[in-house]
């Protein structure tokens, strides 16, 4: 019945070690940069000066650009939060417990972006900046997951102990989330007839999807990068509070 | 009490066994071996991580590094009783009642709650709220959870906290009797445990981590 | 620029509200990073690394 | 078998013993009720519109409040780490704690939901396809309060965390909760509430426990 917790040294296991971790990602901060800024003045270039205007909507499809690559993203980082959160509870990965706490609050300010643009968009479209239609409202609900995972890491004092209770709730947030979006638009659809204009369109002319893939790319590589310095800060974090602990401790023992 | 042997012979071992809080190591390296009818003693500074050690081994927390387990255990079959500072008692339920619950749920196959609470000296309290107990009976009463279910490993922080000098005596003579059922006592506490046969009685020095 | 049609306050409102934000949050982290690191710092020099 | 049935009446004795509880539980809950109409007007056809929301909402309140007394009590007096070696396995525990907490947060709502409905001027086929709806939904609220008590416990000022982690979670309850009273696909909305609860129940359990054991006290 012993547990055996000698670490394997498989490369899985060399980057739990926080140094190791920042060794091999901190090279990778700065070409990731410049790849992120070249994607994003291609994509705003494309998306700017270089795309038609919309049969429908004239210019205002040119929010879409910013709107779906965030809308997206909120999605996936909330993914690679459960990913991480898994990681934590089944594999005790300490990266993956530091990821989950950089990537929340990354995910957050890109689904809050989500609605800003898509309130921008609405209003010209629908007419009102805040339409109840399935989208929308499960990208609010996503919101308020993601700022009450924020609010549960800033709960605990003790970090360490956080990540695999904060992993369990990710987990328990990423199985409710499709609920909630069946649900939402369930309840969207009951409420009012489908919104007259469906977000992505029916069909997207090259012109139009050569800037959204740019503009995707380019929001998905700012994700990776502001989440590998978020990673490396906590990485700091954390050994400022053991030391802190060390001293405290050296004190009185 | 008789003093045949209830429990099949088990070790509880440790090797290079450090534990902590907080990724903080309080204690590292432990290496000791607990044979059935053995008492481990652990002494050591407030602070030094006896409580530590004895959640670690109750496995609440987890170890820093090292390993530890019970040989000669099955797995499934509950081993430890686990008596903390804190008494785990309802104070609107009954005495009666409190050790009934556990009684259940621990599995009944100790004494009965009647006996238990004889035992601990608490006989003529067993309809009395367990709000009503002092400090020290309360204590008893946590002890008494030992008696209704059995377990071979006993971790037992401070048994002796809040006991009068009699109930010094009584943890030693529960000790005596669980060692003697072939059972391992594993006991963080600062006053002597006045055991009938010192030989049982190993002791580990919790110092601060160098 | 070019001529971005009626609705152009909310095109502009859009970009510029997503650049404005994703500017805060890169400075942010950045800040984050290197107070953290400084305070990290601080406390390497006074204590010996063991 | 009778571990959990013992836990079960453990946990319902000590919730009644208290007294207080399920009284005050059932008194916010139509206080809550007997508000609207303050604040929105007397006005019997807006309130009868409203009425079933209202009753959801008062009940999801409710639920909350009573979430503090599920794991905290026993965090705070040593009994969960002890729970944790009991021979009934700890998901098991979390279960019957939560069917604990049904019975005395949401069974004693929907006895008094009469009282809310004749407030709110709810026809009686509206009354019965709420208190239905009320019986079929509450369980996963209970569920879901459970997971966020459990994410929470070892927290000391938890309880203010745990609402804003469990109203997400439970919006489809209430979007199907509401919507099984009213609206046309009633049928379908009570189906999927039914569906709701199952899984809920079958989750929060093991997610509550592990959540507790990872909190290494």
């Amino acid at each position: 019945m012993s547990i055996d917790t000698a670490p394997k040294q498989s490369w899985w296991n060399r980057i739990a070690h926080p140094g190791q971790f920042v060794r091999w990602t901190q090279p990778l901060l700065w070409p990731l940069t410049a790849i992120t800024v070249a994607l994003f003045l291609v994509g705003l270039w494309f998306a700017l000066f270089n795309s038609p205007q919309d049969y429908q909507m004239g210019d205002t499809v040119r929010i879409m650009y910013v709107h779906v690559p965030n809308a997206w993203l909120s999605q996936f980082v909330y993914g690679t939060m459960a990913v991480s959160a898994l990681g934590t509870l089944v594999w005790r990965h300490p990266m993956a417990d530091v990821s989950m706490k950089a990537a929340a609050p990354l995910g957050a300010l890109f689904t809050a972006l989500a609605l800003f643009t898509g309130a921008l968009w609405g209003r010209p479209t629908w007419g009102t900046f805040w339409e109840w239609d399935g989208r929308m409202t499960s990208t609010l609900v996503l919101l308020f997951i993601y700022l009450g995972i924020i609010a549960l890491w800033r709960a605990f004092d003790d970090q360490l102990r956080a990540a695999r209770i904060v992993a369990v709730f990710t987990l328990v947030g990423a199985i409710n989330i499709p609920i909630i979006k069946f649900s939402v638009d369930w309840w969207s659809t009951l409420h009012q007839p489908a919104s007259v204009f469906r977000a992505d369109g029916p069909r997207m002319p090259p012109s139009i999807l050569t800037p959204l893939m740019v503009m995707f790319a380019a929001f998905t590589f700012l994700f990776v990068v502001l989440q590998l310095k978020a990673m490396h800060t906590e990485i700091k974090r954390r050994r400022i509070a053991t030391l802190q602990r060390r001293v405290a401790q050296g004190q009185p023992a | 009490m008789t003093g045949r042997q209830v429990f099949p012979p088990l070790t509880l071992r440790a090797e290079g066994l450090s534990c902590g809080r907080g990724g903080m190591a309080l204690s590292q390296d432990l290496v000791f071996s607990v044979p059935s009818g053995q008492c481990l003693l652990l002494r050591g500074a407030n602070g030094a991580g006896k409580s530590t050690l004895l959640l670690t081994l109750a496995r609440i927390i987890r170890p820093l590094s090292g390993s530890f387990g019970i040989d000669g255990a099955d797995e499934d079959m509950p081993l430890i009783h686990y008596c903390g500072h804190r008494n785990a008692i309802k104070p609107r339920l009954s005495v009666c009642e409190n050790l009934d619950f556990w009684r259940t749920m621990n599995g009944a196959n100790g004494v009965s709650s009647q006996a238990a609470l004889a035992r601990v000296g608490l006989g003529h309290l067993g309809d009395l709220d367990a709000g009503f107990l002092s400090a020290g009976q309360t204590r008893r009463l946590a002890l008494a959870r030992l008696l209704v279910s059995l377990r071979p490993l006993w971790l037992l922080d401070e048994p002796t906290a809040a006991l009068d000098v009699d109930g010094h005596a009584l943890v030693g003579q529960l000790i005596d009797t669980h060692l003697a059922m072939g059972g391992m006592v594993v006991a963080a506490t600062h006053d002597p445990i006045s055991l009938s046969k010192a030989e049982q009685v190993q002791t580990l020095q919790l110092g601060a981590v160098s | 620029m070019i001529d971005l049609g009626p609705h152009a306050a909310f095109i502009v409102w859009a970009y510029l509200g997503v650049l404005l934000a994703i500017f805060g949050l890169i400075g942010w982290i950045l800040y984050d990073g290197r107070r953290t690191a400084r305070k990290l710092a601080a406390l390497e020099a006074q204590r010996p690394a063991r | 078998m009778n571990a959990f049935v013992r836990m079960l009446t453990h946990e319902l004795r000590l919730a009644l013993r208290g007294g207080g509880d399920v009284l005050t539980l059932v008194l916010f809950f139509v206080i809550v009720g007997a508000i609207v109409p303050f604040a929105i007007g007397p006005d019997q056809a807006l309130l009868a519109r409203i009425a079933p929301g209202i009753v959801w909402i008062a009940a999801f309140l409710a639920m909350l409040l009573g979430l503090e007394r599920l794991f905290r009590p026993d965090y705070e007096d040593g009994s969960l780490i002890l729970l944790r070696h009991a021979a009934l396995p700890f998901s098991l525990t979390v279960a019957a704690k939560i069917a604990a907490h049904w019975l005395v947060s949401a069974l004693p709502l929907i006895i008094a939901s009469p009282i809310l409905a004749m407030l709110l001027a709810m026809d009686g086929e509206a009354f019965w396809r709420s208190i239905l709806s009320l019986l079929l939904g509450t369980p996963a609220l209970a569920a879901f309060g459970a997971v966020g008590a459990a994410v929470t416990v070892s927290i000391r000022r938890g309880g203010l965390i745990a609402p804003i982690l469990i109203a997400p979670l439970s919006i489809p309850v209430l979007i199907f909760g509401v919507g099984a009273i009213t609206g046309q696909q009633a049928q379908a909305a009570m189906l999927f509430l039914a569906a709701l609860s199952l899984m809920a129940l079958a989750l929060a359990p093991f997610a509550a426990a592990l959540a507790i054991s990872s909190a290494e006290d």
